[in-house]
């Protein structure tokens, strides 16, 4: 029996295969050459990612599946992984600085970042329970040691042993759904799923309530979000930049292929969980956020919510829906690393700063950087022309189209409490009296914040480009 | 009839109870053991459902490296084990209601369970009869699920990687072997061939040169 | 008596919840709560390898197999998180892993 | 010719208003303007005020403003120098009066040329608001009834100019005033010249405005500005219904233009419509309506209390508004829409009813007032009664013929108080006078003319108009005809008794103010010129004209159908027992009589009496207490409810359950979102743990489930 | 019809010009001078530009005109702009109006200069696209967008308690404008498309049209503003400086007027009709309510903003009685409130200016050293009192005798705004502006600049034209409105015809 007759074609895995070899590469070579290469990896890292990237869209179109299906990639697939390779590819470039300081030249960062992005590749790809387990096993171990990666400080480590605790339990959860999935359906591949899968019988409910529960941790989405707020706040900013961006896509790519391409049977109980999981995370992300004082906190509540809006797309359980989740999480990561950008780039005499107040007249002092950070900001919460709008609107529109009247009419309302505690920031930014200037910003946070900001800005002028991919991606799942 | 189902009950009654020792007893170190004690019934468990290779691998894996890298790691803390337990009562109520929640419900849904018609077809790798169940698996894991495997060890690797650059320290007061350095090392680099004027000396800068 | 799946799956739900009730009600240190996950993991390895045998499915076995892997990865992980907070902050008391809150 | 007489004042109001505002501007100069400072007068406490166009106003100006309420003024005025008239103002002077003696002119030929010559116009200048079946123009129309009111308005309204030439002469601010008195003319020609209900609306709001501005002229005194905005704001009450009125003729007839109103009317007898429930005949609500605005604008009983205050103002504003014009745009406006009152008896009767009542009370109240400007006010109030007395009989010609006269007598009246005034250094309190006839002899003259025209005595203009008022009120078959003979009749004795009071107390006794006495002094020509043709006017008017607005034919051929009369009312007046046509002629014999012995002969006769009564005396003298009533009922709870509706309805309930209860909710909220983040893994794990038991039990028993 | 896209143009010019605000350099006095001109020039530019649109316009065709289309976000939504003689008067009106502003903020804005004149000219762009998006999601991107400007605006250069009152504000509206968004998004899945003319003829089911009549009530009632959701306004516009006072007045409350005659009547015509009654309430309500509370008012702005929320009732009000009259003198009455309110804003700004007070108390009297301020004054005080001859009483007229036809209780209680209006704004130019002088710190008030004069005579003149000779606006609208009000009584009488089978 050989590999390629029986569907074990390696073409689609190349990708992943090229960053797992390259990233053993960079490992050998930081290891050997020692961490005064730790620049040097990271760019390669980089490089690799954009590799790997390249090689995802020269892949032949349409969808191909290997290994007996439990590795699937589609247009869906490819969309989700490019994101999540800008996600990566972009951390890492705000990383330098972090990497740049000598008690901190840890060339395995890099080497970790490029592994947990191979967990998502792989996670996005997943075409069954156990290849879904094992990516996100490889995206969060990678995570769970980042977020400690700033080792003598406390916060940091706090985070990293917050967010291991939990996760694990939370992959527990998941477990034990997947082992009920497998018990009441005899298979693990999403497609056996699907087929074994036409009425809800009550195990396979609890199956699937503890694997969303598990997926729902890793989105973040309440009441499984109870690690964000900590772990932004204490984990390395660039850090949370990554854990604001990719993973964050990679875990919402897989929901959505598990809710779509498994269970479109039970389509009424999911959508029960996706509806009640948004509702409450929008509702938490916007209340919560107010009154924050640290910017990386307040980030974090702000993508609970944003999950929740995404999630609201996904509630929606139609094509449309799952176009609305991908233009959602597409902006969301362009907003978001726009405004790491910023929070990166608050640093007063050599020391970051991260509270809310210290933004205060950066407006006066720092007129670009206080206007991209406004317009982000108020693209987070959803004005338009800017991207953010357009990620609501899809979303929500996905759901009038479902008939989800409530959820949607929940969402706007909660995005109007959410528009409050970013227009506290704003407040600080324009309306206050200005503090000492910021030391001048790195270039590779000059060059990502242009780009983003712009995206953000300019995204209303051709939006088509985008939605048209995320409709085609979206169709695939179909 | 009644023995496997003798045993059924030893083990997992063993197990039951250890593992509610495991997160009852007051110090860490019976927990460990209460926890291998755990694994080593479950591993009997698995004996009796015929999952001859996990059943080894479990006691070999967990009892032998996890649950020893456990002991290890308490021991290595060094923690006050005299830790006050107050504020144990104050949740118990609730976390037994919940517990109690779980525990019902799993128990009814595990109950109603029946191999529904469908099922049987779905199934991709039947055990096969005529080998022994380790190398069934062995048959499967490294040719139909081969990556599984490779992933698996992807997620080692960050294991691997995480554990070092956490806990490894360069402690820059300790002389280390680093041999790669040490190998490098030539005559050319260790040493040099000066002329030395009589009654002069080393000039300043060479002086200089050796002195660093 | 026929031991049937029901039996195994039955052990599994206990130990799942003793492992969730050992993450909430300990209040001593983080070792326990890691090892109340293990006890969680188990429960998941028997309800697999029940389910396997009881479906005649190899894949359950597979599955357990890589949950096992999976877990030593992650403990030791977990433990390696544990060290370097211990170094920190000088405890791994549960009541003190509460820096950042609200 | 029609497009002179309207738009000449236009002209010069714009004129004289360009030069006031240039000059005033001068004096002020812009903010672009270097700072300087031209504190020449020192820095005495009201040195801030030197500079003012008009804080250090004229002797002569602020003495005028000089009454109970304005001291404070008079002692600014007194006591700094007399600031020099805005430039170009005898330019403004001239012009204006130029322009309205031309306008008068012209109206008179008008007059005649429509009265006889039957050359009616209508010329239609522009369209003003158009949309759908709305289309209103800006249109001129003159029929008799406009004739009428033209040689009313622009005869007086020329002779108040000239005269203000005098009165104001010492006025630094007169091309303001002129302009202001041009800019009323205008108004009232564009109201009495309308050719539909919008325009007609027009001229009435602004000769509102022009009224608000000129009883507001001196703009430094608390009083005026209050007399002023109540002026408007009363106005307004009745513009309201005005308002609705044209709404709800539009509403029945889809037009505001006359000529299609009074064509449609006919249909509409008998068609109600629903006011809130109440189904009046449609036509009634809206002539009721329209009354209303009357009521306003002619200071009817309810709505009169602004008349008196608005003697606040220059007194030849009083004379060119509050007496001969502006006041009788209600009246006027009744007799326009005849065809409409004659359909609607009704309406008729409440006319008939408001305007009997305020003749005799308007008079009541006349008793007992001192002041002197205010005795004639009120005595207009009730003239006007009179004229809606016989509106309301439907003798439009009766009522219009008494409004022609009237504004000759009332404005000689008020411009002879003027006169007085004058001589009096601004005194106008009727107490501080006396034994004048000497000083004035030739204002004594006039006003005795006015008086015995306004009290009906034969021959004067008031005899033949008034008595016609009254027995058209016995003739006519309105429900309210005997209560309104009888008040009428009562009010022509009071009317007597107090505007003969108003003489004596003036020009007999003893002076009671030595030294004003002393200074009195007859006024200029300019003022004495207009006082004199009125004079002959009050005299003239009634006999020379009695034929064209009383007489059945005369009136027919006259007034054509500028209006529609009643058809039997003015024979049925012929019918009238002569005796009872003696009675009039009586009361005012008999107001004559009492009055001479209470002011001449027993002079201690009224204290004593208004101490007998003292109830039914301070009653009077407080105007029958309408300004408390009003505030009372109107202006406090108003105030009260503003500030309610402020501070509770929008501070408390709607910004408080609304915006900030919702924010403060939201807080609440948040601080208890924040309290669950409470750092502890275990708490963590507990809402996961929690959220998944709620989940999965939710599916096992809940709706979710199977 | 036209070669290029004149309204693509004029709406995005005011854009290009923050741009090339943003580009200008120089030290800073230099860069402020450089801002201040580029902003009147773009604005004045723009106006010229929007006049073509005028003199193009075609009043008596009712469709949109000077149509652009090009593909946008999918097939359904596209960029699609347009005129018809209900939007174009209010373009105009927003050209006409920014020149005043950038005038107003000349010398009384000193800080920075630069970012307030983007923000303006960015405003501009953004109100031009709201009312001439023939798309629900182009003109949702504009509706909102003006916002973040606004916001702004009110937030950086306001009074001192800017904060409370531009979040009000933002939010405020921000909430109605969801629900808005929401009911595009439901449109959009009846129609499949959101395409504004196509959406005018189609019918809407009952049940969706009641939705979203109230989602699109939601947000134009907090626009407008209507009673009970009005409390942002007089905050927003105590605080906001002169100009942004005067856009808001002037420009962005009519957003909500527009809204509805554009939305409302067209596309849910039903239940327009349904919900008309209350409508007529609270526009009823509003005007009592509103003009009660201006009467006791401190704060100069304060009172013009309540009694701003009684004008706007009576626009609501004819809006929603249907007939012509009550339609187009919604559409005029708007207009006219633009320039007179944006005009007293100016008056209050003038004073503020010299005095850096808004009480009323702070004044008096200011006629004895400001004459020509006291002229300028007193008209625009008349027209906000709605006397004839100014353009305040065509619209309130006009409204008022489109509403009795329909409901008299309304008109009625409508029409005793006008004694209310009398009484406020008479009280306030009797506090302020008559009366001696005395206060000491208003010694030295001067007189207008020639600069005042120059933002307020041309209003000056415009409402006195409007009021004596209306005919350019009502004309212009004329069609468009006639033929509104056709469609709806047709929808009326056609749809229920249809509901009763």
């Amino acid at each position: 029996m050989s590999f390629e007759s029986a569907g074990y074609q390696l073409l689609p895995v190349l990708p992943e295969l090229v960053l797992a070899g390259g990233a053993m590469v960079l490992l050998m070579v930081g290891a050997y050459r020692g961490p005064q290469t730790t620049g040097l990896v990271t760019a390669l890292a980089v490089c690799l990612l954009i590799l790997t990237g390249v090689l995802e869209l020269t892949l032949p179109a349409g969808k191909l599946t290997t290994f007996g299906g439990s590795f699937i990639v589609d247009d869906f697939a490819r969309f989700l992984k490019i994101l999540a390779l800008i996600g990566s590819g972009v951390t890492l470039i705000l990383s330098s600085e972090f990497l740049s300081d000598p008690s901190r030249r840890i060339f395995e960062y890099a080497i970790l970042v490029l592994l947990s992005t191979l967990g998502m590749l792989v996670l996005i790809s997943a075409g069954d329970l156990i290849m879904l387990y094992l990516g996100l096993e490889l995206m969060s171990l990678a995570l769970y040691v980042v977020a400690s990666s700033n080792r003598d400080n406390l916060k940091s480590t706090e985070a990293g042993l917050k967010y291991f605790v939990l996760g694990a339990l939370s992959s527990g959860m998941l477990l034990y759904g997947a082992s009920l999935i497998y018990g009441f359906t005899g298979t693990v591949s999403f497609a056996g799923i699907a087929v074994a899968v036409k009425t809800g019988s009550i195990g396979i409910v609890f199956g699937l309530v503890f694997l969303l529960a598990g997926l729902c941790f890793k989105v973040s989405a309440v009441p499984f979000h109870m690690w964000t707020p900590d772990v932004y706040e204490g984990a390395p900013t660039p850090v949370t930049a990554f854990f604001a961006s990719a993973p964050k896509v990679a875990a919402l790519a897989v929901f959505t292929r598990v809710a779509l391409t498994a269970f479109p049977g039970i389509v009424p109980q999911w959508q029960q969980i996706v509806v009640f999981v948004s509702i409450a995370s929008m509702a938490l992300g916007s209340f919560a956020a107010i009154g924050q004082k640290n910017i990386k906190r307040l980030m974090a509540y702000s993508s609970i919510g944003h999950m929740g809006f995404a999630l609201v797309g996904l509630a929606a359980g139609t094509a449309e829906g799952a176009q609305g989740v991908l233009v959602y999480i597409a902006i969301y990561v362009a907003m978001t690393l726009g405004s790491f950008a910023v929070i990166l780039s608050m640093k007063r005499n050599g020391q970051h700063v991260e509270q809310i107040s210290d933004f205060a007249g950066l407006s006066r002092t720092n007129p670009l950087l206080a206007f991209f950070f406004a317009m982000f900001l108020f693209s987070l919460a959803g004005i338009p022309p800017l991207a953010g709008f357009f990620a609501k609107f899809y979303v929500f529109i996905a759901a009038i189209k479902a008939g989800l009247f409530t959820l949607a009419v929940i969402g706007v309302l909660s995005s109007v409490v959410g528009a409050f505690y970013y227009l506290t920031i704003i407040k600080v930014i324009y309306f206050d009296e200005p503090l000492a200037k910021l030391d001048p910003m790195r270039l590779e946070l000059r060059t990502v914040l242009a780009v983003a900001g712009l995206f953000n800005i300019f995204f209303f002028v051709y939006p088509g480009p985008l939605v048209s991919v995320a409709t085609v991606a979206a169709k695939s799942l179909f | 009839m009644i023995l496997p189902a003798l045993f059924f009950y030893l083990f997992a009654g063993i197990c039951v109870a250890s593992a509610v020792m495991v997160i009852v007893s007051r110090n860490p170190v019976h927990s460990v053991l209460f926890l291998i004690l755990a694994f080593v019934n479950a591993s009997g468990l698995f004996m009796l459902m015929g999952a001859e290779f996990l059943a080894m691998i479990l006691v070999v894996v967990y009892v032998g490296a996890v649950a020893v890298l456990f002991l290890f790691v308490i021991m290595m803390l060094d923690v006050d084990f005299v830790e006050l337990r107050e504020g144990f009562s104050q949740y118990l109520p609730f976390g037994l209601v919940i517990g109690g929640i779980f525990l019902a419900e799993l128990l009814l849904v595990g109950g109603g369970w029946v191999i529904n018609p469908g099922v049987a077809k779905s199934i991709t790798s039947a055990i096969p009869t005529n080998v022994s169940n380790t190398e069934a698996l062995g048959l499967v894991l490294y040719t139909k699920y081969i990556h599984y495997f490779q992933v698996a060890g992807m997620v080692l690797l960050v294991a691997m990687i995480g554990a070092i650059v956490l806990t490894l320290r360069h402690k820059v007061s300790v002389k280390r072997q680093e041999i790669n350095v040490q190998n490098a090392r030539t005559p050319e680099l260790a040493m040099a061939v000066r002329k030395v004027t009589s009654g002069q000396g080393l000039q300043d800068a060479d002086a200089a040169e050796w002195v660093q | 008596m026929t031991i049937g799946l029901g039996h195994y799956l039955a052990v599994g739900a206990i130990l799942f919840t003793t492992g969730i009730l050992g993450i909430f009600l300990n209040r001593k240190n983080i070792i326990v709560i890691l090892m109340s996950i293990e006890l969680i993991l188990l429960a998941v390895n028997i309800n697999l390898v029940a389910f396997s045998t009881f479906l005649g499915d190899i894949v359950g076995q597979v599955f357990a197999l890589l949950v096992l892997t999976v877990a030593a990865a992650e403990a030791a992980i977990g433990l390696a998180v544990l060290v370097v907070y211990f170094r920190n902050r000088g405890s791994i008391a549960v009541e003190d892993v509460n820096l950042m809150k609200g | 010719m029609i497009q002179a007489i309207v738009f000449l004042p236009l002209i010069g109001a714009i004129l004289a208003g360009l030069i006031a505002i240039f000059g005033a501007h001068a004096r002020n100069p812009s903010g672009d303007a270097v700072e300087h400072h031209d504190d020449a007068h020192g820095a005495d406490a009201h040195a801030q005020d030197s500079h003012t166009s008009d804080a250090h106003a004229s002797v002569a100006r602020a003495s005028i403003a000089h009454d109970d309420h304005a001291t404070d003024d008079h002692g600014h005025g007194d006591h700094h120098a007399v600031e020099p008239a805005a430039a170009g103002s005898r330019a403004a002077e001239l012009i204006t009066t130029g322009l309205l003696l031309v306008c008068a002119g012209l109206s008179w030929f008008v007059f005649f040329d429509v009265g006889f010559g039957h050359h009616d116009a209508r010329i239609a200048l522009f369209p003003w608001i158009t949309s759908g079946d709305l289309q209103v123009s800006w249109s001129l129309r003159v029929d008799t009834l406009t004739a009428v009111m033209l040689v009313v308005v622009n005869t007086v309204s020329s002779l108040v100019h000239l005269y203000s030439i005098g009165y104001m002469d010492e006025d630094p601010y007169r091309p303001r005033f002129f302009a202001y008195l041009s800019l009323f003319t205008f108004a009232m020609l564009m109201l009495v010249t309308s050719d539909n209900l919008v325009q007609m609306f027009f001229g009435w709001e602004g000769v509102g405005l022009a009224s608000y501005l000129l009883i507001g002229f001196w703009y430094q005194k608390p009083t005026a500005n209050a007399a002023a905005i109540k002026a408007f704001v009363v106005n307004r009450v009745g513009d309201f219904g005005f308002a609705l009125g044209i709404f709800s003729v539009f509403a029945l007839i889809g037009s505001t233009d006359f000529e299609t109103i009074f064509g449609g009317a006919p249909g509409l007898t008998g068609k109600t419509i629903d006011f809130f429930g109440w189904h009046p005949e449609a036509l009634t609500l809206a002539c009721l309506l329209l009354f209303m605005g009357a009521m306003g604008k002619s200071a009817q009983f309810l709505l009169h209390t602004w008349l008196p205050d608005a003697m606040e103002g220059p007194t030849p504003v009083s004379a060119l508004i509050h007496a001969a014009t502006m006041v009788t745009a209600g009246v006027f406006m009744v007799a326009r829409l005849s065809p409409l009152f004659e359909l609607a008896p009704d309406a008729q009767a409440v006319v008939m009813f408001f305007g009997a009542t305020t003749a005799f009370f308007a008079a009541t109240i006349g008793l007992v007032q001192n002041d002197i400007k205010r005795i004639v006010a009120y005595s207009t109030c009730s003239q006007l009664g009179y004229m809606f007395v016989a509106m309301g009989a439907g003798a439009y010609s009766v009522g219009m013929f008494h409004l022609f006269t009237h504004a000759f007598f009332k404005a000689l009246l008020f411009l002879g108080s003027g006169s007085v005034i004058y001589a009096m250094h601004h005194e106008q309190d009727i107490r501080n006078m006396g034994g004048l006839w000497r000083k004035i002899p030739f204002t004594f003259a006039v006003m005795c003319v006015g008086t015995l025209a306004l009290t009906g005595f034969p021959m004067f203009a008031g005899y033949f108009s008034k008595d016609a008022i009254i027995e058209s009120a016995y003739a006519s078959h309105n429900p309210f005809a005997t209560y309104a003979y009888i008040l009428t009749i009562a009010a022509a004795g009071l009317t007597s008794f107090y505007s003969w009071r108003l003489i004596f107390k003036t020009f007999f006794g003893e002076p009671h103010d030595q030294e004003h006495y002393e200074a009195a002094h007859e006024a200029p020509l300019t003022m004495l010129i207009p006082i004199g043709v009125l004079a002959i006017g009050s005299i003239a008017a009634g006999f020379a004209f009695k034929a064209l607005f009383v007489s059945p034919a005369g009136v027919e051929e006259f007034f054509r159908e500028s209006v529609k009369m009643n058809p039997h009312i003015l024979e049925d007046m012929e019918q009238m027992p002569h005796l009872l046509g003696y009675l009039p002629f009586v009361m005012m014999v008999l107001g004559f009589a009492v009055s001479y012995l209470f002011y001449i002969r027993r002079p201690y006769l009224p204290v004593e009496l208004a101490n007998q009564q003292p109830l039914l005396y301070q009653f009077l003298l407080n105007k029958w207490y309408f300004d408390e009533l009003y505030d009372f009922i109107f202006v406090r709870p108003a105030k009260w409810l503003g500030r309610f509706l402020w501070k509770v309805g929008d501070g408390k309930i709607i910004d408080g359950f609304g915006p900030d209860g919702f924010s403060a909710g939201v807080l609440y909220v948040t601080r208890n979102v924040v309290k669950l983040q409470t750092g502890y893994l275990y708490h963590y794990a507990f809402a996961m743990l929690i959220g998944v038991a709620g989940l999965i039990t939710y599916f096992m028993f809940g709706v979710g489930g199977q | 019809m036209t070669t290029w896209p004149i309204l693509s143009v004029v709406t995005f010019l005011p854009a290009f010009g923050a741009f090339l605000i943003y580009l200008s350099r120089g030290n800073d006095e230099a860069a402020e001078r450089n801002s201040r001109w580029i902003a009147l020039w773009t604005t004045l530019i723009t106006l010229a530009v929007s006049l073509i649109l005028v003199w193009r316009f075609d009043p008596a065709q009712p469709d949109f005109q000077f149509v652009e289309k090009a593909p946008w976000l999918a097939s359904a939504i596209t960029y699609h702009m347009g005129v018809d003689g209900i939007s174009l008067p209010f373009v105009i009106l927003t050209t006409a109006i920014l020149p005043f502003c950038i005038i107003a903020s000349w010398k009384s804005v000193k800080m920075r200069v630069r970012e307030y004149m983007m923000a303006f000219l960015v405003l501009e762009t953004l109100m031009i696209g709201t009312f001439s998006s023939l798309d629900l999601v182009l003109f949702y991107l504009f509706f909102e967008g003006g916002l973040i400007p606004m916001f702004l605006i009110i937030g950086v250069w306001g009074g001192p308690r800017r904060v409370y009152a531009s979040f009000k504000f933002f939010l405020y509206t921000l909430l109605g404008s969801v629900l808005m968004l929401l009911a595009i998004m439901a449109l959009y899945w009846n129609a499949g498309t959101t395409d504004i003319p196509t959406l005018m003829h189609t019918a809407v089911p009952r049940s969706l049209q009641t939705w979203a009549w109230l989602a699109f009530f939601a947000s134009f009632a907090v626009k407008m503003p209507m009673w009970p959701v009005h409390t942002w306004l007089p905050d927003a516009h105590v605080e906001a400086p002169t100009a942004g006072s005067v856009i808001l007045a002037a420009i962005l409350l009519k957003m909500g007027g527009y809204g509805f005659l554009r939305f409302s009547l067209p596309m849910f015509p039903l239940a327009s009709h349904d919900f008309a009654p209350l409508i007529f309430t609270m526009s009823a309500i509003a005007i009592i309510y509103t003009s009660l509370v201006a009467l006791m008012q401190e704060d100069m702005k304060k009172l013009i903003a309540y009694s701003s929320v009684a004008h706007m009732g009576f626009v609501t009000m004819g809006i929603f009685a249907g007939t012509v009259q009550g339609v187009a003198g919604g559409v005029f009455q708007m207009v006219s409130h633009g320039i007179v309110s944006g005009a007293l804003f100016l008056c209050v700004g003038i004073i503020y200016d010299r005095m850096h007070t808004r009480e009323i108390a702070a004044y008096g009297g200011l006629v004895n050293r400001m004459p020509l301020y006291a002229l300028v004054f007193l008209v625009f005080t008349m027209a906000n009192v709605g006397l004839p001859g100014t353009s305040g009483f065509v619209g309130e007229f006009m409204t008022l005798i489109g509403t009795f036809k329909v409901s008299l209780p309304t008109a009625f209680f409508a029409t005793t705004g006008v004694i209310l209006s009398a009484a406020y704004a008479l009280w306030l130019y009797r506090k302020v502006v008559f009366g001696a002088l005395v206060k000491p710190s208003l010694a030295s008030m001067k007189d207008l600049t020639a600069r005042e004069c120059l933002t307020l005579l041309p209003l000056l003149a415009l409402t006195l034209l409007f009021g004596f000779y209306p005919k350019p606006v009502l004309d212009m609208s004329a069609a468009s409105v006639q033929q509104l009000v056709t469609n709806y009584s047709h929808a009326l009488t056609t749809q229920a015809a249809a509901l009763l089978q």
